[in-house]
């Protein structure tokens, strides 16, 4: 009887069971509620979510202007500067002094409260004693700006030490322009507010596990048109193909994917794929200050027995018909909005003038270098050898050491001689201000790699703020790159392309730069 | 019944037949790894690091018999150097950590005292980090080479050796013979070279035998993770790392390493067994078995 | 035996004092000064200060070392030099799913792993026999992270049965991500315990109290079952702490394939990117987990086999 | 009639060859009856005693004969009714080495309880379910068991009942095996060696013990040990055994009294009580033949000063001698 009995529960868990897994197999598949908008990334989410420290572009640009919202923003068809948390803004007539006029009735996140001038005062503040809060990095952006004032409670006021005009067209509505609240600033100080983000944009933080996802909710009175999706995840996946695979098992609705695949997901239906051209580059550093790079011949050298090509053809042959095409001539890409130089010399293998100069510099059987390939937007290593084998031929010795990102940079600044060549590649901004600043000699402790410093390059850079327009200011920007050419700083490979892949009943929006403008995407 | 029993006895020898090739299996394996990692630039029908991007990622081919890697590298070639890697590493790594638990072991077995609890504790302290964090550790350290390699493998894997070394020691040590030999006066150190090391190596030996596949297999990993040794030296791991990132491109890039991996791991473990039985024949098979398991236990995970 | 046990519990805070002391030293080793170690290169000098207060990196080594267990007796153990959350919270986040991935190899290797070695001890020499030694040899052979990749290539890419990476939300989704994971971790463990068991199964059948209790006409089912198994099964029980140990901490490579936030890949990414205060936090935790975990084993043995008599 | 054994061959097959450990054993026992079976080691006597109830090593099988319970044929019986209906039911066993006879795992209760808990199912003749085994022992049924611990003189047995076996001696482990043997109260009880490797005062204990337990509940006994004194001490009838031939049956008086058979005469010559009136005790000059080389005719005359030609050519078999009771394999009486 008993035993009977027991037999039946068997018989039952066992079916149970069976149920259970089948669900499982089957709810693999399609769980997807279409209110949430699920992103896959890969590697970190962000570093900080402070607004205005600026790391890893590629990958906070998204989530940040999706959290924060600057004074002025981009609209992100024209990239046009147009009017956000200012509903208006004047510039006076020497440029040196401009007033926004705030827009009334915009909310914090988390309830801190109305945006007011105080609140653009003390995020901007910080620029002040950038060094408490961590922000030096981007020091460089705003030296002109000398005092902010707040004239009434929706009124704030710019004063400037010389005029700037990249400040409204680029800084102020990039990460520089972001505004946070005076009371979370307070609250939660410098070490809080890497993970306490507290902004006025469409969506507001829900929460943040490293290493698993960054998941954002809609802020529900939100100033302006409300966004579609109530919820957006940011995933962070181990690799491209993770991702990818998730995003085909309809885990995820946008995912990063490796440029180089994206024939795989051409071919899948139930998915869109582009391919962009951010303001990304990726090169070959020399550093300047570091022996035998610090002799110019040596450079060139170099320049003329590294074939650019063969390393596009390694990256990229079988997925695009003529790599060639991807190569890049100088530091900025035709989609920055100024200042590309079409002209740009382009310099073919020469191994002979490449052994004549190094017999010049005293090297006839070559040396020995150290050049780190550390990974970033990925490629690098690959890069790194494909030089390694180029560079043998003229009897350059290279040595890759294994090197993770940050370590190479630490490792970089803190020993000025250590590593004479590297292989880096950066994701910028569309602005042409932001993408030489970095190799001015300030610099050159903390992001200028190539430790290069040229007072003429300074200087022009400097010129160049103060010149209303435009075109005066991008032949500007070109006499700088013609001036890193002459000396001869990096050899530039390709502008890092960055594609996405989303699946179709997603209506996907991105900036040209491949960013995604998570408030603006829908799903169908 | 009578008819199971047949079948039992058929199997009887059937297994009989089976184990001997089984056992010499081992050491003909290792033997041919040994011949492809010597005179691997004989027979790698490509230079492994010679960079081909035109036909990178290229399929099986009547020159290239495993096909292409991401930037057109022969991988069979690479394969054949890989194994030099994997061996030296393996054979170093097990051998310098050898020599350093019977040192260690040594000295706390015959100083004793707080010298020998010095010499505990600091084995138990490596003992209480799984292995392959502490070799992570040791390598972000020190830094990826394959001389770090080796000794970040050598200090994790010392401390089984110096505990095995100190026990037998200290029983060898109370055995009648040597102390008849002490009281004859021999001198320490030949004491201990004549018999104790004769006494104690035996056993590690097995040990060892076993370890190098299992230090094989952690390298493979730390290269997969990108910690290995520097490019461009072919090394098994980092060819199941590009394997794993062009994944849905050519599977058979991860396949090829991993066979690869499997027979060194396999033909040590059963070396050591071959070993174990030339050392000692008492042991049953079934109990080599799990032994061999544990040991394996210890480096993989 | 109670006598073993207490040895043991004075022995592991020596032990752990060791740990902390190696670490110290191990991460003081690197190059560069401590200070950009512990909080990245481009640190405010206030947090530098900050840093050097708190590490007293302005004393000699072994004053500092003196402070650094306070601070970890205090549950002090730094905060991430990027994001600035304390360590603990990182770990506290991570080992859950560790845990998680761990006690299901565990789980797995037994329920599997046990059948086996017996099943294989009872038919020995038959055909049985072969197929599940062979096959046991197969698995202990292929490291772990190997087999997480041809699982992954054949299950998740080539089949598209399982997802590829994540931790899934929903019980029955996470169970769905931990199937490969788990499989691919116990796999070595699976063959291992079949063959420990197999080994002792085969001592114990031909046991005399084996014979005798044929005698008395108990059902063969039984006999295996309850009588054998429980004498065969304890030294595998020995090594379950050992094994617990070594999955906690081992799980880095399949955690790192299978982009599962855990411990291992804590580890691994905070070496990729210096971050010293997480490393050193997380293999301080793991190494007292490993420690621990290994005490429960002995003591576990020490249950299920009453003869047990600690004498080391 | 409880048990006949009609010319009963067990063969050993090993990587040496095969041999016969038991060669056309004919003997039978009554109700009550004790029966000691002697002869030296590796006689072929345990061989013969574990074939009665069909547990032999796995390379050891029974060639031929039959034995017969109370007119049923164990041989031609299925595993599962032996388990059901001999083992541990109509037979018991007390094993050798008591030392190792006790699952070292289990609490003494346990096993005694198990061992009940299926007799009663048996007895009961419902079928076996398996699950009442694993469940834990009812009252009543330890109650039994505690008494019958504390016949066997086992001190505070209500206490010691819930114990290990490594906490008992050896003497204490075979009086529980004795326990468990009569626990089901069998019908023939085969005690093989059970006091072999205790010393000589606990043996006698245990004997003791043992012969009242066989006088309380009448079972029979084949009672099998390497050790004369022994035998007469317990023993009714007894045979003797060699090289896997019965070579003598007789009662116990007359066997001591006037042994036929040459070996017989040997053995009894080397009982110490014998050989106190001598100088030096007597032996058997050379030693068992391995079965695997049996000597041709009698196995015994490589060995017997007596032996004739005839002996080299030809098997003897047991015959009736004078008295109906006294069988002898022998062709010199």
């Amino acid at each position: 009887m008993k035993v009977r009995s027991l037999r039946k529960k068997i018989v039952l868990v066992t079916l149970v069971t069976i149920i259970g897994v089948s669900m499982v197999l089957v709810s693999s598949g399609q769980c997807e509620e279409l209110s949430e908008l699920r992103v896959g990334r890969v590697g970190t989410l962000a570093k900080t979510l402070d607004p205005n420290i600026m790391s890893s572009w590629g990958i906070t640009v998204p989530i940040k202007s999706a959290v924060f919202e600057g004074l002025l923003r981009y609209n992100p068809d024209t990239m046009e500067v147009e009017p956000c948390l200012a509903e208006r803004w004047e510039t006076s007539k020497d440029g040196k002094e401009l007033t926004f006029y705030l827009r009334k009735g915009v909310h914090f996140h988390k309830g801190f409260g109305e945006l007011t001038a105080e609140d653009v005062k003390a995020t901007h503040d910080r620029w002040f004693e950038a060094k408490k809060w961590g922000l030096m990095d981007a020091i460089r952006w705003i030296p002109p700006l000398n005092r902010i004032e707040v004239v009434d409670k929706y009124t704030v006021k710019f004063y400037l030490e010389y005029a700037d005009y990249t400040l409204v067209s680029s800084t102020v509505p990039m990460f520089f322009g972001y505004v946070t609240s005076k009371k979370a600033l307070d609250e939660h100080g410098p070490e809080g507010i890497k993970t306490h983000a507290v902004g006025t944009g469409p969506y507001e933080l829900e929460e943040w596990v490293p290493m698993q996802k960054l998941v954002l909710k809609r802020f529900p009175d939100y100033w302006a048109k409300k966004p579609w999706f109530d919820k957006v995840s940011f995933i962070s996946f181990g690799s491209y193909h993770a991702a990818g695979l998730a995003l085909k098992a309809g885990e995820l609705d946008i995912a990063s994917v490796r440029p180089e695949d994206v024939d795989i997901y051409e071919a899948d239906p139930n998915l869109d794929v582009n391919v962009f051209q951010p303001a990304g580059f990726c090169w070959i550093g020399f550093n300047v200050q570091a022996s035998p790079m610090d002799d110019i011949r040596v450079r060139k050298a170099i320049r003329y027995a590294v074939d650019v090509d063969e390393i596009l053809q390694a990256k990229w042959g079988g997925v695009v018909e003529d790599p060639r095409k991807l190569r890049a001539n100088s530091i900025l890409s035709p989609s920055t909005v100024l200042g590309f130089w079409k002209d740009a010399p382009v310099y073919e293998l020469d191994l002979q003038r490449s052994r004549k100069l190094l017999a010049e510099a005293g090297y006839p059987d070559g040396f020995t270098v150290v050049m780190p390939a550390p990974l970033h937007y990925g490629g690098e290593p690959e890069i790194g050898v494909v030089v390694q084998s180029q560079l043998k031929k003229v009897g350059i010795n290279v040595k890759i050491p294994v090197l993770e990102l940050e370590a190479f940079r630490e490792e970089h600044f803190r020993e000025t001689g250590r590593y004479p060549m590297f292989v880096e590649s950066w994701h910028m901004a569309p602005f042409p201000e932001q993408q030489l600043c970095w190799f001015t000699s300030p610099q050159v402790e903390t992001w200028n790699e190539m430790k290069w410093s040229n007072l003429r390059y300074d200087e022009l850079l400097k010129k160049a703020a103060g010149e209303p327009d435009p075109t005066k200011r991008s032949e500007y920007y070109i006499e700088m790159q013609r001036l890193m050419d002459e000396d001869v700083v990096a050899i530039w490979i390709e502008y890092q392309l960055d594609a996405k892949a989303w699946r179709t009943d997603i209506d996907a929006k991105f900036m040209s730069s491949g960013w995604e403008v998570i408030q603006e995407m829908k799903g169908k | 019944m009578n008819a199971k029993k047949g079948f039992l006895k058929r199997f009887e020898i059937f297994s009989f037949v089976l184990s001997s090739p089984l056992r010499c299996s081992g050491v003909v394996i290792v033997v041919i790894l040994l011949f492809i990692a010597i005179f691997a630039p004989a027979i790698a029908p490509h230079d492994p690091y010679d960079i081909n991007p035109v036909n990178r990622l290229s399929e099986i081919s009547f020159t290239h018999p495993f096909g292409t890697d991401n930037l057109g590298r022969d991988v069979l070639s690479r394969m054949f150097y890989g194994t030099r890697t994997a061996l030296f590493v393996g054979m170093m790594g097990v051998s310098v950590s050898l020599l350093m638990g019977l040192i260690l072991g040594m000295i706390a077995a015959y100083c004793g005292s707080i010298i020998d609890d010095a010499i505990l504790l600091l084995f138990d302290t490596l003992r209480s980090f799984p292995t392959i964090i502490l070799i992570l550790v040791i390598i972000s350290v020190v830094g990826p080479s394959i001389t770090n390699i080796v000794l970040a493998l050598a200090i994790t894997f010392m401390s089984t050796y110096g505990r095995a070394v100190r026990a037998r020691t200290l029983s060898v040590k109370e055995e009648d013979y040597i102390k008849a030999a002490e009281a004859l006066g021999a001198r320490r150190l030949r004491i201990i070279r004549s018999h104790i090391i004769k006494n104690v190596v035996g056993p590690l030996i097995i040990m060892a035998g076993m370890d190098v596949g299992y230090m094989i297999a952690l390298e493979a990993g730390l290269s997969f993770l990108g910690l290995g040794v520097p490019p461009p030296t072919a090394s098994w791991g980092k060819m199941l790392r590009v394997g794993f990132d062009y994944m849905l491109k050519d599977p058979l890039l991860i396949i090829w390493p991993s066979i690869a991996l499997f027979v060194a791991v396999a033909g040590f473990s059963l070396l050591a067994e071959a070993l174990r039985n030339f050392l000692d024949p008492s042991v049953r098979r079934s109990v080599k078995g799990s032994l061999s398991a544990i040991r394996s236990q210890e480096s993989i995970s | 035996m109670m006598f073993f046990v207490i040895r043991r519990l004075v022995w592991l805070p020596i032990t752990l004092f060791g740990v902390m002391i190696f670490i110290f030293f191990l991460l003081n080793a690197l190059p560069g000064d401590p200070v950009t170690a512990m909080v990245g290169p481009r640190a405010t000098p206030e947090m530098r200060k900050a840093i050097e207060e708190k590490f007293h990196l302005n004393e000699p080594v072994l004053i500092q070392l003196v402070y650094f267990i306070k601070n970890v007796f205090q549950g002090d153990i730094g905060r991430s030099i990027w994001d600035g959350r304390p360590v603990l919270e990182l770990i506290g986040n991570a080992l859950p799913n560790t845990a998680m991935l761990a006690l299901g190899s565990l789980f797995l290797a037994i329920i599997i792993g046990i059948p086996l070695g017996a099943v294989s001890a009872i038919y020995h020499n038959t055909f049985a026999d072969f197929l599940i030694m062979g096959l046991s040899f197969l698995v202990v052979s292929i490291p772990d992270f190997v087999s997480a990749l041809l699982l992954l290539l054949l299950f998740s890419v080539t089949l598209n049965l399982f997802p590829v990476s994540g931790l899934g939300s929903g019980i029955l989704d996470q169970i769905h991500h931990l199937i490969l994971p788990i499989l691919a971790l116990s796999l070595p463990w699976i063959g291992y315990i079949a063959r420990v068991v197999r080994g002792t199964m085969l001592d114990v059948l031909s046991a005399p109290y084996i014979k005798m209790e044929k005698s008395f006409g108990l059902p063969l089912i039984f006999i295996w079952g309850k009588y054998a198994l429980r004498n065969a099964i304890s030294p595998a029980i020995a090594t379950l702490g050992v094994m617990m140990g070594k999955l906690l901490g081992g799980a880095v490579l399949i955690e790192i394939i299978f982009t599962r936030p855990g411990l291992g890949r804590l580890v691994a990414e905070s070496v990729a990117t210096r971050n010293i205060p997480v490393i050193q936090g997380t293999v301080l935790v793991t190494a007292t987990l490993f420690i621990l975990s290994n005490l429960v084993a002995d003591i576990s043995y020490m249950f299920v086999d009453p003869r047990i008599r600690y004498e080391r | 009639m409880l048990l006949e054994v009609k010319n009963l061959s067990v063969e050993y097959i090993t990587s040496e060859g095969r041999g016969y450990a038991v060669e056309n054993a004919s003997f039978k026992i009554e109700e009550g009856q004790i029966v000691g079976l002697v002869g030296e080691s590796s006689s072929g006597k345990s061989t013969l005693g574990w074939s009665i109830i069909r547990l032999l090593p796995s390379n050891a099988r029974i060639r031929s004969g039959d034995i017969l319970l109370k007119g049923r044929d164990i041989i031609k019986m299925s595993e599962r009714t032996l388990n059901e209906t001999i083992r541990g039911k109509e037979i018991s066993v007390i094993v050798q080495d008591p030392q190792n006879a006790l699952n070292p795992v289990f609490t003494i209760h346990t096993q005694i309880n198990d061992i009940l808990s299926l007799y009663r199912k048996k007895t009961r003749k419902t079928k076996l379910p398996l699950l009442e085994l694993f469940r834990s022992a009812d009252t009543e049924r330890k109650k039994e068991a505690v008494s019958l611990l504390t016949k066997v003189g086992i001190a505070d047995a209500r206490r010691r009942i819930d114990e290990y076996p490594y906490c008992f001696s050896g003497g204490m482990k075979q009086r529980v095996m004795m326990v468990m043997a009569f626990v089901v109260n069998p019908s023939l009880l085969i005690a093989d060696e059970p006091t072999t490797g205790l010393d000589v005062t606990v043996e006698a204990q245990i004997l003791e013990h043992l012969k009242d337990l066989i006088r309380q509940y009448g079972t029979a006994v084949l009672y099998i040990t390497h050790d004369l004194a022994v035998i007469s001490e317990v023993a009714d009838k007894v045979m003797v055994m060699y090289a896997g031939n019965i070579v003598e049956i007789a009662n116990k008086s007359e066997l001591f009294d006037s042994p036929l058979h040459p070996y017989t005469k040997a053995l009894i010559k080397c009982l110490p009580r014998n050989a106190t009136q001598k100088d030096e005790l007597e032996t058997i000059p050379g030693s068992v033949p391995n079965i695997f080389n049996l000597p041709h005719g009698c196995k015994f005359h490589p060995r017997c000063e007596l032996a004739k030609q005839i002996c080299k050519g030809k098997r003897p078999l047991l015959k009736r001698n004078h008295s109906s009771s006294h069988e002898v394999a022998c062709f010199l009486v």
